[in-house]
């Protein structure tokens, strides 16, 4: 385990920030976002966590997939390319987050070739977290706050500087010619909270007629911020947009954007039909994603604990709380089914 | 089209009942105008929608005319009274947000004053020419240089 | 009259409201999962004990009567529904009622004085003591419309002076163009501020259509700039200034400047207050008698 | 009413359909009212295009509308309706008959042409060797022996000039027929005869329009003289686009453009040993083609001589005093003695006293325009005779109840709108165009529409 | 619907747009434009071969949209249309581009500025035109009832013409008893027969027939509804009556002006106006040896810029009168300019000259004075052919004033939402063409309320205003515009927003 001090991080920042786009978190209007930085001062260090995750990096809120230029008579489609970028103070609950996208866009056929590109040429330098916040749980979704296996290299605070712990050659690349010391002494531990228990996802179709769902929703004001903010959450919508019109020359681009199945027309389809047609069924549809449609295709859980969902909705669904009370409801289930006459289902 | 002398593009709403006509009348009477407004008829200026016009404003047009029949006047009785307040309205809001009220020019043109229709276009043209460009231009539309 | 008797009075009402079956739900707040207030659907009369009434509680519930006629409340159950309001949402039902989304018969209104509500309230940990802006300028403090008051109504002599916006109103135009594409810069167009908004109640949202006729769907900066400046008018004269569309917005746009500066036009040029009865909005009736714009 | 009783005794079933004499702007008004009522209409017009004067016109007044663009709709929509039937190059030959049942003979000329398949394509005139004086455009220049009068002619079909054509005058029996090879439809055809068409009609209206009086009959103004003097139709031939000069104003002597212009009026009107009536119009469109004149060449300076400026309609004194102000008109009141020519330059001199300034004056400018009186058509007498109708002692058709019922004729049963039947202007003749429907449809349609109430 | 194939007709109109505008540029440039499959230029587009040349377009070509880049649509527009229904094309699928009005006749001294402009209109009418869809025009009835407001001469005579026909009318006159402004008049030019012999009989006649219902001292208080179905209500003293129409004929005639200030009227007792005179001459006929008549006044000068057509003949027939009653008194006409057009009237002025009445000449710049004390004694005024100034010893002065718009134009133009034109009296659809329609469909103006007319041109615009009346009434059926509104139920809200707001509560 190698160590670098602070002065030598900045500097080394520094000359990162020049030869590559460099994103690190800053304060944009005192909200803290995972931003491109121009230089080492604009990074915060002594920071919690982001209101972003940074699936903005690998997954762009709105990103062209296409360029379709028509001169005269003729059309030409290319593609966009991507300089190589570098994530510097990654929380692992993000780079574990990154990881989930990459199965899902790289790790199987047919691969999404804009994705790949990008994610290509990103290195991500993760910070471990010292302590976690009230809202984390990335312990009960098998992350722990100082869990390198995402990253290419991760830092983890000492004294007056900081381990470095590289993990993929893409890592060492960057970190060799740096010729840093082996470190003295053993990094502290995080400060952890007590996990949380989490209903196995072959249990959770039980609960799929559950009233708690609607009675969760009430009060859901079907905005897509908790998806936006997931580092997880990957829906996105495609559509094409004029951005140039000429006579002997026009531009048009095909957009992916994000879109979050809480949202009313998510679901919509042509004719206007709405398979989900209430706000119970959607809300239930985001936590069955995480907890048992994810799992099942990619047998690992579908959320990496980062709480933002919980930190910014304004009516308080807490994804922790739903753990709780869906594995109460189950297990009151259980002992139901040795006495059937029990009432099923469960109040907030 | 010279580069340097900036032509700013103006989208005037004339109503088909009063302004059109006197835009014709202003026409049929040779009352010489700057050149750089384009008329689009509409039935009443209250068909005229907010949306439109932050739309335009935000994508490269520089000034937008809102010509209406005068208060009374109205074939649809109610039109322009909504009109009037509509667009008083729109006005304080544009220029909280940085877009200079005098972009928007709301008036009534009878069909009987094509010369009132000639000032208010020369004036409005020359003041938007003041005032420049308001945002860069959207949608690159190529014009024959000839 | 502290508030905990304001809250006892809440839930016996409650209580009889339901067990008398005059409503099916009281929508009320109630304590969350980490110390914050949240709203609360109270179906059955055991449940009442979680009502809470404090100065947290800030969410504006009316937005949840278009639900009644929504989705959820959709008309085989429609259903009678108690709701408590304070003064300014109290207004937010005016003008659904003006505009015909709610039923008076179907609302047992419970209004509550307000002695104003704290800054970040809704949110886990944050709460203060300060007031937010909108409680400091409010000069109601009692409901305009209810069917049951709590609390002894005061009567403060507040004036509304519009002062956040004196500072941003003495920009010059530049400056002010480039304060405003700064903040519609970090929106994500996540939409919560239209979703929390009792005004917006659109089923297809005029700038979420497909086919990108006002918005396109690129989240550019001109397009949340349309999509901002097109909502604040829509609400022109109908926004009752809840400001809880800054509340919910995680970039934190300062939305509610734009509301409050098209409220103060609106009662400068028309005299009129969105909320106040439930009329006609200014914007859709004939000119007055020797009113003349443009002036 | 002396009227109302007549109608009865003559014919209890009326004949739905009505006969138009003369396709000027009254004639084409009245005949859309007519056939929109539902009356079959049939219009017969001497020349072989319905428009009349008003398509000789570049402009009218006082809103400078150009003639054509808004007489071109009316003709189309009257050619096209369902109810109307053209009758062109043709006359009225013999009517018996009464109120509601006249027997009509129209005697249709031949044209020479098949007017299903002529296309109006212009490839025979190109060929046609033959050049005669053309009437349309007050004999200033020469058209063929076959031509259409203007370019936006309805119906839009050659016509063969009998008189003229080297073939039919066997001036030269076999060389020419040019035409007939050029023209590809096969649309010549030489066999054409005279033709009388019988109709059965219910009531007549008349609108045959004017003629221009002849001014040469003033020799003291030397028209037919002094080239740089012409008549003001004459005019609106020169600044029209479709005229001899394609619209530029040039004197007729030199082709020069003129820098003064002097319009005399009342030549001919007002005047005892001529037409002691006055013609109406003269002094609009005087002020109007002055207006042209300066709109042509701002620097251009027109002159009117007038007697009493008369100007009622409506917008007519603002229109006059706009030409004042913005067109450099100069109104003298005062009507000159004689016109004179300047031997080198042939500008003709304008000897007038001006009674405002009390002096006699000369004035030489480079073209005069004389605003001559408008006299009813030349074939008033004959078809007063045929229809049997009275005439007053200038040849206008005498109404007799002229304040009760102004469009009434001798005759009952016979209509008369526009300039036929008294001096003035468009507007007033479009009025009794559709004032005459009013009357015809009181004789014609009063039963019908009781069955249905 | 197919793929959209416009086809761009740019027209010359002579040298109205092709003097100004390069309109073969502009034809080359419109070739490029996205779905353009024709373009064409003709010299006169609204020509009958332009027409042709047009429906040939539509077919060689299969277009499914036209766009013509010519005048105003507000004349040229039906013609183009019905052009392309007979070419077999909705008649909706048409955009028209007005480069004359609004482009070359504003922009003459700047040919290129002009053209380039022209290239832009015609594109936005190409966008505009790919995005228009097919309507068909929904067919209302007419009601065989008309209301003809106004019961002077005009509105008698069209009220009586439309019941010969076989059509109910409805006649509200504001007054007591019909008549209207004949009832002050004494004699009528050029016949010389009395005013009232001769309204008498047409009066009686409105009274006895069947199918006019009179309602007298009554003014039309409401009026609703459009072409073929107004809903009209009438206050006769107090109790309001209501009943349904097809058209509306205005013929609420003109009131005199009162020359307040004007030559000493209201000073001196022996100051008239005609229609003081014309009063005198019925009752008492005064006996004078001097009378001075002078014309326009108050009229053709800055404020009041019009010539009122009636008052030369007024004053000349009155002239006569007095001559007649005194053949040797000194009876002047003091004018500006004689308004003595056509025959009939020429003829009066002869006969005038003859029956002795002098003819003077004034102008604006020295106008006559009256002299005297208490009341007017002598005329002074400038003799131009003499060169010197006149003293006309007077007993009786009379003042020629214009008619000017009737006090309650403005509230019959609030009323049936028809304009007023700038003078103040009705402003009609086209000066030229359509002189006794309004532009709003099934209401029409004959009379002095349009314009000053005499007795037999009032006749002739009511006998047309009838006519223009009973073509909808007898076709029975009146095409309505096809584009209306129309909500679209899935972003309908229900707030009834548009229910309160739509004046015509169509909703």
């Amino acid at each position: 385990m190698k160590y670098i001090s602070r002065e030598a991080l900045q500097t080394w920042l520094d000359r990162l920030a020049n030869d590559v786009t460099l994103i690190a978190p800053r304060l944009v209007d005192d909200i803290l976002l995972y931003q491109s930085v121009s230089s080492a001062r604009e990074i915060v260090l002594d920071y919690t966590r982001p209101k972003m995750s940074a699936k903005e990096v690998v997954l762009p809120s709105s990103e062209p997939i296409l360029f379709v230029e028509k001169r005269g008579q003729e059309v030409s489609l290319t593609e966009p390319s991507s300089g190589a970028q570098i994530i510097f103070g990654l929380r692992p609950c993000d780079a574990h987050g990154i990881a989930v996208l990459d199965t899902v866009f790289v790790g199987q056929e047919p691969i999404d070739l804009n994705y790949a590109r990008r994610r290509e040429a990103i290195t991500l330098i993760g910070l471990s977290c010292p302590q976690m916040r009230e809202d984390c749980f990335c312990t009960s979704m098998g992350g722990m706050p100082n869990d390198p296996t995402h990253f290419d290299v991760l830092l983890t605070e000492v004294e007056d500087g900081y381990a470095v712990n590289t993990v993929t050659d893409k890592g060492r690349t960057l970190v060799d010619h740096l010729n840093l010391e082996e470190i003295k002494g053993e990094p502290a531990e995080p400060i952890i909270n007590e996990t949380e228990s989490v209903l196995a996802q072959e249990h959770w179709p039980d609960l799929f007629a559950d009233h708690y769902w609607d009675l969760l929703a009430e009060r859901c004001l079907e905005c897509r911020m908790c998806a936006y903010l997931c580092p997880v959450c990957r829906c996105f919508d495609v559509q094409d947009q004029v951005t140039q019109q000429g006579i002997s020359y026009s531009k048009y681009d095909r957009l992916r954007c994000w879109d979050s199945c809480t949202g009313t027309n998510y679901r919509v389809v042509a004719g206007g039909h709405n398979p989900r047609a209430t706000k119970g069924q959607r809300l239930r549809n985001r936590f069955f994603c995480k907890f048992h449609y994810f799992p099942v295709e990619y047998d690992h859980s579908g959320c990496v604990g980062c709480g933002r969902c919980i930190e910014a909705c304004p009516v308080n669904i807490d994804i922790v709380e739903v753990m709780r009370d869906i594995s109460r409801a189950f297990n009151a289930s259980q002992i139901s089914n040795a006495s059937p006459d029990a009432e099923k289902g469960v109040t907030a | 089209m010279s580069e340097h002398t900036f032509q700013p593009r103006i989208i005037a709403f004339c109503c088909n009942w009063c302004s059109y006509a006197g835009a014709d009348l202003a026409g049929v009477s040779r009352l010489q105008m700057p050149a750089d407004f384009n008329i689009i008829r509409v039935m009443c200026s209250a068909r005229v929608a907010p949306e439109w016009i932050i739309k335009a404003l935000l994508n490269g047009i520089d000034g937008v005319m809102v010509l209406g029949c005068h208060i009374g006047d109205c074939h649809y009785i109610s039109g322009n009274h909504r009109a009037a307040k509509r667009f008083v309205l729109l006005k304080e809001m544009l220029a909280f947000v940085g877009v200079h009220p005098d972009r928007l020019l709301v008036d009534w043109v009878s069909a009987s004053e094509g010369r009132k229709f000639q000032t208010l276009v020369t004036e409005f043209s020359k003041r938007v020419k003041e005032l420049g460009p308001c945002r860069e231009w959207q949608v690159e539309i190529q014009t024959p240089q000839r | 009259m502290t508030e905990f008797t304001l809250q006892d009075q809440i839930r016996d009402r409650a209580k009889q409201l339901l067990a008398s079956e005059q409503v099916k739900c009281v929508i009320g707040y109630e304590h969350g999962s980490r110390g914050q207030v949240r709203p609360a659907f109270i179906h059955q009369i055991n449940d009442v004990d979680s009502l809470v009434w404090n100065q947290g509680c800030t969410h504006n519930l009316v937005t949840y009567l278009r639900d009644i006629k929504g989705t959820f409340g959709s008309d085989e159950h429609l259903q009678r529904v108690a709701i408590i309001v304070k003064p300014c949402d109290s207004r937010a039902l005016n003008v659904l009622l003006a505009e015909k989304q709610i039923e008076r018969e179907h609302i047992y209104v419970i209004g509550v004085v307000c002695t104003g509500i704290v800054e970040g309230a809704g949110y886990a940990g944050q709460s203060s003591d300060k007031l937010q802006t909108r409680c400091v300028r409010c000069s109601d403090r009692v409901p305009v419309i209810y069917d049951l008051l709590v609390g002894e109504p005061t009567h403060p002599e507040i004036t509304d002076d519009y002062v956040d916006l004196t500072e941003l109103e003495a920009m010059p135009p530049a400056e002010r163009a480039a304060f405003w594409l700064k903040q519609y810069e970090r929106c994500i167009l996540c939409y919560a501020c239209r979703q929390v908004c009792p005004g917006c109640y659109c089923s297809t949202c005029m700038f979420e259509r497909d086919d990108s006729l006002w918005v396109g769907i690129a989240a550019g900066v001109k397009e949340k700039e349309a999509f901002h400046l097109g909502r604040a008018y829509h609400l022109a004269a109908r926004c009752i200034g809840c400001d809880e569309c800054e509340r919910v917005c995680p970039m934190e746009l300062p939305l509610s400047l734009l509301n409050h500066k098209l409220a103060k036009e609106v009662q400068r040029l028309f005299h009129y207050c969105a909320g106040d009865e439930p009329s006609q909005s200014p914007l859709a009736t004939m000119l007055a008698e020797g009113e003349e714009f443009p002036a | 009413m002396r009227y109302e009783r007549r109608y009865e005794e003559y014919e209890p079933e009326m004949k739905q359909s009505v006969l138009v004499i003369g396709a000027g702007i009254a004639g084409i008004q009245a005949s859309i009212d007519l056939a929109q009522m539902g009356l079959q209409v049939y219009l017969v017009e001497r020349s072989p295009s319905i428009g009349g004067r008003m398509a000789q016109l570049d402009k009218t007044f006082p809103t400078n509308d150009c003639a054509i663009c808004i007489l071109a709709p009316k003709m189309i929509e009257c050619a096209n309706h369902e109810n109307v039937h053209l009758l062109t190059y043709s006359e009225v030959a013999a009517i018996e008959g009464h109120a509601g049942n006249f027997r009509v003979n129209v005697r249709k000329k031949p044209r020479y042409v098949d007017p299903d398949r002529c296309t109006g394509c212009g490839e025979c005139v190109e060929k046609c060797p033959r050049r005669v004086s053309d009437e349309f455009n007050l004999n200033l220049n020469r058209r063929r022996a076959i031509y259409i009068p203007f370019p936006q002619a309805v119906p839009r079909v050659m016509t063969v000039d009998a008189e003229h054509c080297l073939y039919l005058t066997d001036l030269d029996k076999d060389r020419c027929r040019l035409c007939e090879e050029v023209c590809q439809a096969g649309a010549i055809n030489w066999e054409q005869q005279e033709e009388i068409v019988e109709l059965d009609i219910g009531a007549i209206v008349i609108a045959t329009g004017f003629d221009p009086y002849d001014a040469s009959e003033l020799e003291e103004y030397g028209f037919g003289r002094i080239q740089n003097v012409i008549n003001g139709l004459q005019y609106e031939r020169l600044v029209s686009a479709s005229g001899p000069t394609g619209g530029e104003l040039l004197r007729p002597s030199d082709g020069a453009h003129p820098h003064t212009v002097a319009f005399i009026q009342c030549v001919g009107s007002r005047d005892m040993n001529h037409n002691p009536y006055c013609s109406s119009v003269c002094c609009m469109f005087a002020t109007k083609e002055a207006i042209l004149a300066n709109e042509h060449d701002p620097e251009l300076k027109p002159y009117i001589f007038y007697t009493d400026l008369r100007a009622g309609g409506k917008r007519f004194q603002e229109y006059i005093t706009r030409a004042e102000d913005e067109y450099q008109v100069t109104y003298i009141r005062g009507r000159p003695g004689n016109i004179g020519e300047n031997p080198e330059t042939g500008n003709p001199v304008v000897r007038y006293e001006d009674t405002t300034a009390r002096q006699v004056h000369e004035m030489e400018v480079d073209l005069v325009v004389l605003c001559q009186a408008l006299v009813p058509r030349h074939g008033q007498q004959e078809i007063a005779k045929v229809l049997g109708i009275v005439l007053d002692e200038y040849g206008f058709v005498h109404t007799p109840e002229r304040l009760l019922y102004p469009v009434d004729t001798s005759v009952p049963g016979i209509f008369a709108c526009g300039y036929c039947q008294s001096p003035q202007d468009i507007p007033d003749s479009v009025t009794q165009a559709s004032g005459t429907a009013a009357r015809v449809a009181e004789l014609l349609c009063r039963e019908e529409m009781e069955h249905k109430l | 619907m197919s793929e959209p194939r416009v086809g761009v007709f740019v027209c010359h109109c002579g040298t109205n747009i092709g003097g100004v505008v390069d309109v073969p540029a502009v034809v080359e440039y419109a070739r490029a434009l996205p779905y353009v499959a024709h373009v064409e230029g003709n010299l006169y587009s609204c020509s009958v071969d332009g027409l042709s040349s047009l429906k040939q377009g539509i077919h060689e070509h299969r277009l499914n949209r036209v766009v013509v880049a010519s005048c105003t649509p507000r004349t040229h527009e039906p013609l183009f249309k019905d052009a392309c229904e007979q070419a077999g094309l909705n008649r909706y699928l048409f955009e028209f581009v007005n480069i004359r009005e609004h482009c070359s006749w504003v922009h003459s001294h700047e040919g290129d500025v002009a053209t380039v402009k022209a290239i832009r209109l015609i594109r936005m009418g190409v966008a505009k035109a790919c995005l228009l869809e097919p309507q068909d025009e929904a067919e209302s009835g007419v009601i065989p009832e008309a209301l003809v407001i106004g019961g002077g001469i005009a509105g008698m005579t069209a009220a009586l013409n439309l019941a010969r026909q076989g059509f109910h009318v409805h006649l509200v006159e504001k007054e007591a008893q019909l008549g209207g402004r004949l009832l002050q008049i004494n004699r009528l030019c050029p016949t010389d027969i009395e005013a009232y012999d001769l309204i008498k009989p047409i009066i009686q006649e409105v009274e006895d027939h069947g199918r006019i219902t009179l309602h007298v001292s009554s003014m039309v208080h409401e009026v609703s509804g459009y072409v073929g179905n107004f809903q009209i209500t009438v206050a006769e003293d107090g109790e309001k009556q209501s009943f349904d129409v097809g058209t509306i004929v205005v013929a609420t005639g003109a009131d005199v002006l009162q020359p307040v200030g004007l030559y000493g009227y209201g000073q001196f007792p022996n100051v008239l106006t005609q229609l003081e005179l014309e009063d005198r001459l019925k009752a008492e006929p005064p006996l004078i040896t001097g009378a001075v008549l002078i014309n326009c006044v108050g009229s053709r000068i800055p404020e009041r810029p019009y010539c009122s057509r009636v008052c030369c003949m007024t004053s000349l027939k009155n002239a006569i009168q007095l001559k007649k009653l005194n053949p040797d008194a000194q009876v002047y006409v003091l004018h500006r300019d004689l308004l003595t057009y056509g025959v009939e009237f020429e003829r009066y002025y002869r006969r005038a000259m003859k029956a002795g009445v002098r003819f003077l000449r004034y102008n604006l710049e020295n106008p006559p004075q009256i002299v005297g004390r208490g009341r007017a004694e002598n005329v002074v005024v400038w003799d131009a052919l003499r060169g010197r100034e006149l003293h006309l010893p007077v007993d009786l002065v009379v003042l020629s004033t214009p008619l000017v718009p009737a006090s309650d134009n403005e509230r019959i133009s609030r009323l049936l939402k028809v304009p007023l034109g700038e003078s103040g009296f009705f402003l009609e659809a086209h000066i030229k063409l359509r002189p006794v329609e309004f532009a709003t469909d099934g209401i029409f103006v004959c009379g002095t309320t349009r314009w000053s007319a005499d007795v037999s041109e009032s006749i002739s615009q009511a006998y047309a205003a009838s006519t223009k009346a009973a073509i909808p009434m007898r076709m029975g059926v009146v095409t309505a515009e096809a584009i209306t509104a129309y909500s679209e139920p899935s972003f309908c809200t229900g707030c009834g927003t548009c229910v309160v707001t739509c004046p015509f509560n169509a909703i």
